[in-house]
């Protein structure tokens, strides 16, 4: 029997139904494995929104692709696997008000002369698929350039990296960051340049028309302001967020 | 025993037996002599339904066996026959071999199967050969084990298609002594064969065919010593 | 580069429990795709060549398309339509099977007309039906000389197992891919899952020479 | 469920792009491929055992570990080795060519075993070297017979090389996913790709039963 | 012209030929008989390499052909051998057949070989077949080609091997016709064969072999008429 690998939020004042939410547990440190439990940010997170809420909620790992098809078959309730809000998507699904502020940043070898987003033209980027960083990277140079590699996984774009295939990584702040943290000795180091790159944000994902959206985003606006959310961000990230650009997207 | 009326039999375009007629009768050992390809193998088969005949009528027992509410396996069960190449089952024993179409044809049991074929064995001179595999058996041994599956079914009459020609010299003659033996027991028989002794020695009808026509059938010292037609004797002269 | 023995020590459990399911995963799907697989091989081999029609689409759909979209398409279609939800391990088992079946069906097939025609008529002129023949004589035999190519199959199954990791059944490919997402590594995982395939195989081989050569000398 | 045709329509041109790319890979490594294949079949049945075993380890390595760990191998490992950098459509084909002629020196191996004994003997008894009596009368006549399972082997890589998308590969599946990523979409992307998959499968069988049958009836 | 001193050979444990010793001189028919199984088919595999021999000298024009330094495929060419089962290739026509071993073996041009082959064509009476398949030939005249293909390579001697045991018996008369033609010329032959008819009428001497033995060997007319050795007797009782 298929075991699930859940995390399921603590106390229930709620209307008895367990939601169902759904993730791709492979973007540390957003959602990944930790053995089997689905760890990170955005799990912490949900479950915080929720027991605001007054929802139970479930959070099982089915993969990428399966979040679209569970949500728009609304067998799940919510997606939640830093997904990135954009207007293409907006069509198909409905998103929350926005609940973190991604800043792309660009990983380069130590010897690289990038210094930022501009020096990027001309040069082959690795992102990966479906990420922030492939929409800040896109917005640079286009839709599907020619000069842009998409991966499945963050991991495989900077291996492309390593070996010389790609002259940067455009990926979340915390992901490269994490990276050059865990292995010091690749030679990597981390361009930032907020001023290139358009601002984008993640959003909680719903089937089209859920009722669920409404009160989510109230509760996400609730522990915005009793200090929630800054305290589950300063344990992922170690830094203060930047609340108030988040609520001015809204 | 067996009234073959008009048969005929194509291949697509072509027409390999072309109208024959003949009669069997019970207890008859008839030899079919001919040259490659004048559908002496071709004949054998229709009569046992292996080839779906394309005109004419074939009784069996006077059973229209192209009728078609006639139970083609019920009417093959009272025929047998034994192939060139001998079509034993290699992944059986010699006597699985013949016990198979016992048991799942006629659902004898398994005991009586198995008696009924040790007799077949020790018949065919292979009794210490039963639970040999096929594959380890000369060739005149393994077409000896093929008339023993053959008479298992206790056909009526049996049908022989060269049943010794892939054989080596040497084994030809102890499947020719089966089949005289089998003969002499009073089975009824057709044989296609280029043993012209055999045909001699036990036919009591030797018919020769040439592209799809009964050319001339006649008793085997006639044929032999006195053949009518002009194709007949060059065959003959030939083969003898 | 430095290898991470470590990370692979601490996913050890986990690479184990996914060695587990990949077996079982494999192993299901071979047994109801070969019996599947005969089902679909025979049909396609009928006289009739309107009843063969819908057994040649089939092998062709599932020979033509990639068995991702298979999967998928069991996962979130077939499934829940059925059951009304998703199941991983139901729907890994049902697309491998599925898939086998139109793979393992073209070896049932060639290894039926592989046979020689003299056992066919050797049967059926001693009485028995064609149904009886097939199961007692040509089958028996053809099943023989089906064994390297089925055991190619099986080998080829259990490595596609290794797609299930795209709809989080959680066999041995998942475990390497959540090894590889929670530490940023790409050989550690890979390495350790491609020797555990390996090793899979091997012993497969093993075990489906050792079955040939038996059923050779019997 | 409403499929959005549109977003299918907006991404023609790179499928279009991507299909011809999964041509080419596939077309140039089927042609490396059993050229491989055929130095690793005929390497494998040599008498000398110590000299074939090299050859017997290539063909269980490449058929006993799944083929995405080889593309990573040979991306991030072979190719940079060599040239300094990743390229994925080099690896790619390495990737393929290696992988199918595994395949393929199996298909070699067995259809020159399938040639009767005789044949060699004859040609030996001529005078003719072994290596004459190969190339003039044991090969041509093995390939006749290998056009069947050579034939399985090319719509395998053809869609094997699907999983090239890994490594940015920029064929049909890579596209597919661009275009999943960019609508969070599923099912357009992958049925779009499968039914060019298939198409292009049909395609690839026709011309092969056309050949097979014309070097039949020669 | 052949000299086989001692030869043996075995396959693993099964020694096949215990201590051969025969001589072969220029011209001479030497006709082979024994039961299946008594390793004539090996004797003459031996004698053209085709299997590496266990012990003893083979001869060939004085040349040990067992020596290392000796080249085989040298040797071969002038050896000719003809197989029961005709071995002809079926990707190639008849003419094809015959031109490739002198093509890429004597490297001769096309325009000779396929002249040379033409004539041979015509000598086994099969110039009309040049440009047919083998396929598309009886077997009578696969063997006829087999022949021609060996003489292509214009050997100084030719191994038959029962050539027409796999034939319809209407074709064995075509075949030995060819080689009672080819003796007529001069032609050294080794002939395994079960024809006596063949042995009596072109065989210059005939050897039993029995077990891996020569058992006795003889002029015909003795050996068929008055074998001095119980195993020949008991043979020739059956097979003729
Ligand atoms: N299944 C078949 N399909 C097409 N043609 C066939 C088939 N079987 C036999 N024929 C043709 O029918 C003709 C007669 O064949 P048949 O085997 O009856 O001859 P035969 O007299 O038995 O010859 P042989 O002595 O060589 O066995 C031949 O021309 C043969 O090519
Ligand atoms: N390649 C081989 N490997 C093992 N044993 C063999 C091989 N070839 C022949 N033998 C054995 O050697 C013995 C002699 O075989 P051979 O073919 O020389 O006999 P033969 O006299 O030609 O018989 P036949 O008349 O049946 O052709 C037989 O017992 C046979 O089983
Ligand atoms: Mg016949
Ligand atoms: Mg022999």
């Amino acid at each position: 029997k298929e075991k699930e690998v859940t995390t399921t939020s603590e106390k229930e004042e709620s209307n008895g139904k367990t939601l169902r939410i759904v993730t791709d547990a492979a973007y540390a440190p957003f959602e990944y494995l930790e053995g089997d439990k689905v760890v990170g940010f955005d799990v912490d997170f949900i479950n915080a929104v929720a027991k605001e809420a007054g929802y139970k909620v479930k959070v099982e790992h089915v993969g990428w692709d399966p979040i679209f098809v569970e949500i728009e078959s609304k067998r799940a309730d919510i997606g939640i696997s830093a997904i990135t809000v954009n207007d293409e998507r907006k069509q198909s699904y409905d998103f929350s008000v926005p609940y973190f502020l991604s800043t792309n940043k660009i990983l380069v070898p130590e010897k690289s002369d990038i210094k930022s987003g501009k020096e990027l033209k001309g040069k082959v980027i690795a992102v990966q698929t479906a990420t922030t960083g492939q929409e800040a990277v896109e917005s640079l140079l286009g839709k599907n350039h020619k000069d842009i590699k998409k991966f499945e996984n963050n991991n495989l774009a900077i291996q492309e990296l390593l070996q010389g295939g790609a002259e940067a990584v455009v990926a979340d702040n915390t992901v490269v960051e994490e990276y050059v943290k865990n292995n010091p000795d690749q030679k990597l180091k981390v361009v930032e340049d907020s001023s290139s790159f358009d601002q984008e944000f993640y959003g909680l994902m719903f089937p089209k028309g859920s009722e669920l959206k409404a009160d989510f985003d109230k509760a996400v606006n609730a522990i915005y302001e009793n200090g929630k959310y800054a305290e589950i961000y300063k344990e992922w990230f170690g830094t203060e967020p930047d609340v108030e650009t988040l609520k001015a997207q809204q | 025993m067996i009234k073959v009326e008009n048969l005929k039999k194509s291949f697509g375009d072509n027409e390999v037996l072309k109208n024959i007629n003949a009669i069997v009768a019970p207890q008859e050992v008839v030899v079919v002599i001919g040259p490659s390809g004048s559908g002496k193998s071709t004949f054998l088969r229709c009569i046992n339904q292996l080839e779906t005949i394309t005109g004419g009528h074939i009784f069996i027992e006077g059973l229209d066996t192209t009728d078609k509410k006639v139970n083609i396996n019920k009417v093959r069960t009272e025929v047998g026959m034994v192939f060139q190449h001998f079509n034993l089952f290699p992944h059986k024993t010699v006597i699985d071999n013949i016990m198979l179409a016992p048991l799942k044809v006629r659902k004898v049991s398994k005991e009586q199967a198995s008696q009924r074929g040790m007799e077949l064995l020790k018949k065919v001179g292979l009794a210490e050969k039963a639970n040999a595999y096929p594959d380890s058996l000369s060739g005149g041994q393994k077409q000896r084990v093929a008339i023993a599956r053959a008479l298992a079914m206790e056909p009526k009459i049996m049908l022989f298609d060269e049943p010794t020609s892939a054989l080596d010299p040497e084994m030809v003659g102890e499947v020719l002594e089966v089949m005289k033996q089998l003969a002499k027991e009073g089975m009824t028989m057709v044989v296609v064969t280029h043993e012209m002794g055999f045909a001699k020695e036990v036919g009591d009808r030797v018919i020769f065919m040439d592209e799809g026509f009964i050319i001339e059938e006649n008793i085997p010292s006639e044929i032999f010593d006195n053949p009518q037609q002009e194709r007949t004797k060059a065959f003959l002269s030939k083969v003898l | 580069m430095n290898f991470r023995w470590d990370i692979i020590f601490e996913y050890a459990p986990f690479l184990l429990k996914g060695t587990m399911l990949t077996i079982g995963l494999s192993v299901s799907s071979i047994l109801i795709g070969t019996f599947l697989g005969l089902l679909i091989g025979l049909g396609k081999i009928m006289r009739n060549k309107v009843l063969a029609f819908p057994f040649y689409c089939y092998v062709t759909v599932f020979r033509g398309t990639p068995l991702l979209v298979q999967i998928f398409l069991i996962h979130f279609g077939i499934v829940p339509f059925f059951t009304g939800k998703t199941n991983a391990i139901t729907a890994g088992v049902i697309a491998l099977s599925l898939n086998a079946a139109a793979y393992i069906a073209e070896i049932f097939r060639a290894g039926i007309q592989s046979i020689d025609k003299g056992q066919m008529e050797g049967a059926r002129s001693l009485g028995m039906t064609h149904t009886q023949t097939m199961i007692h004589v040509v089958l028996p035999q053809a099943f023989k000389r089906m064994i390297p190519p089925l055991g190619n199959e099986f080998i080829v199954l259990l490595k596609d197992s290794s797609l299930l990791c795209v709809i989080a059944a959680p066999e041995l490919m998942y475990w390497g891919k959540a090894m590889g997402g929670q530490y940023f590594k790409v050989w550690e995982p890979y390495l350790a899952c491609a020797f555990i395939y390996l090793f899979l195989t091997l012993i497969l081989s093993f075990v489906l020479n050792r079955l040939e050569s038996r059923l050779k000398t019997e």
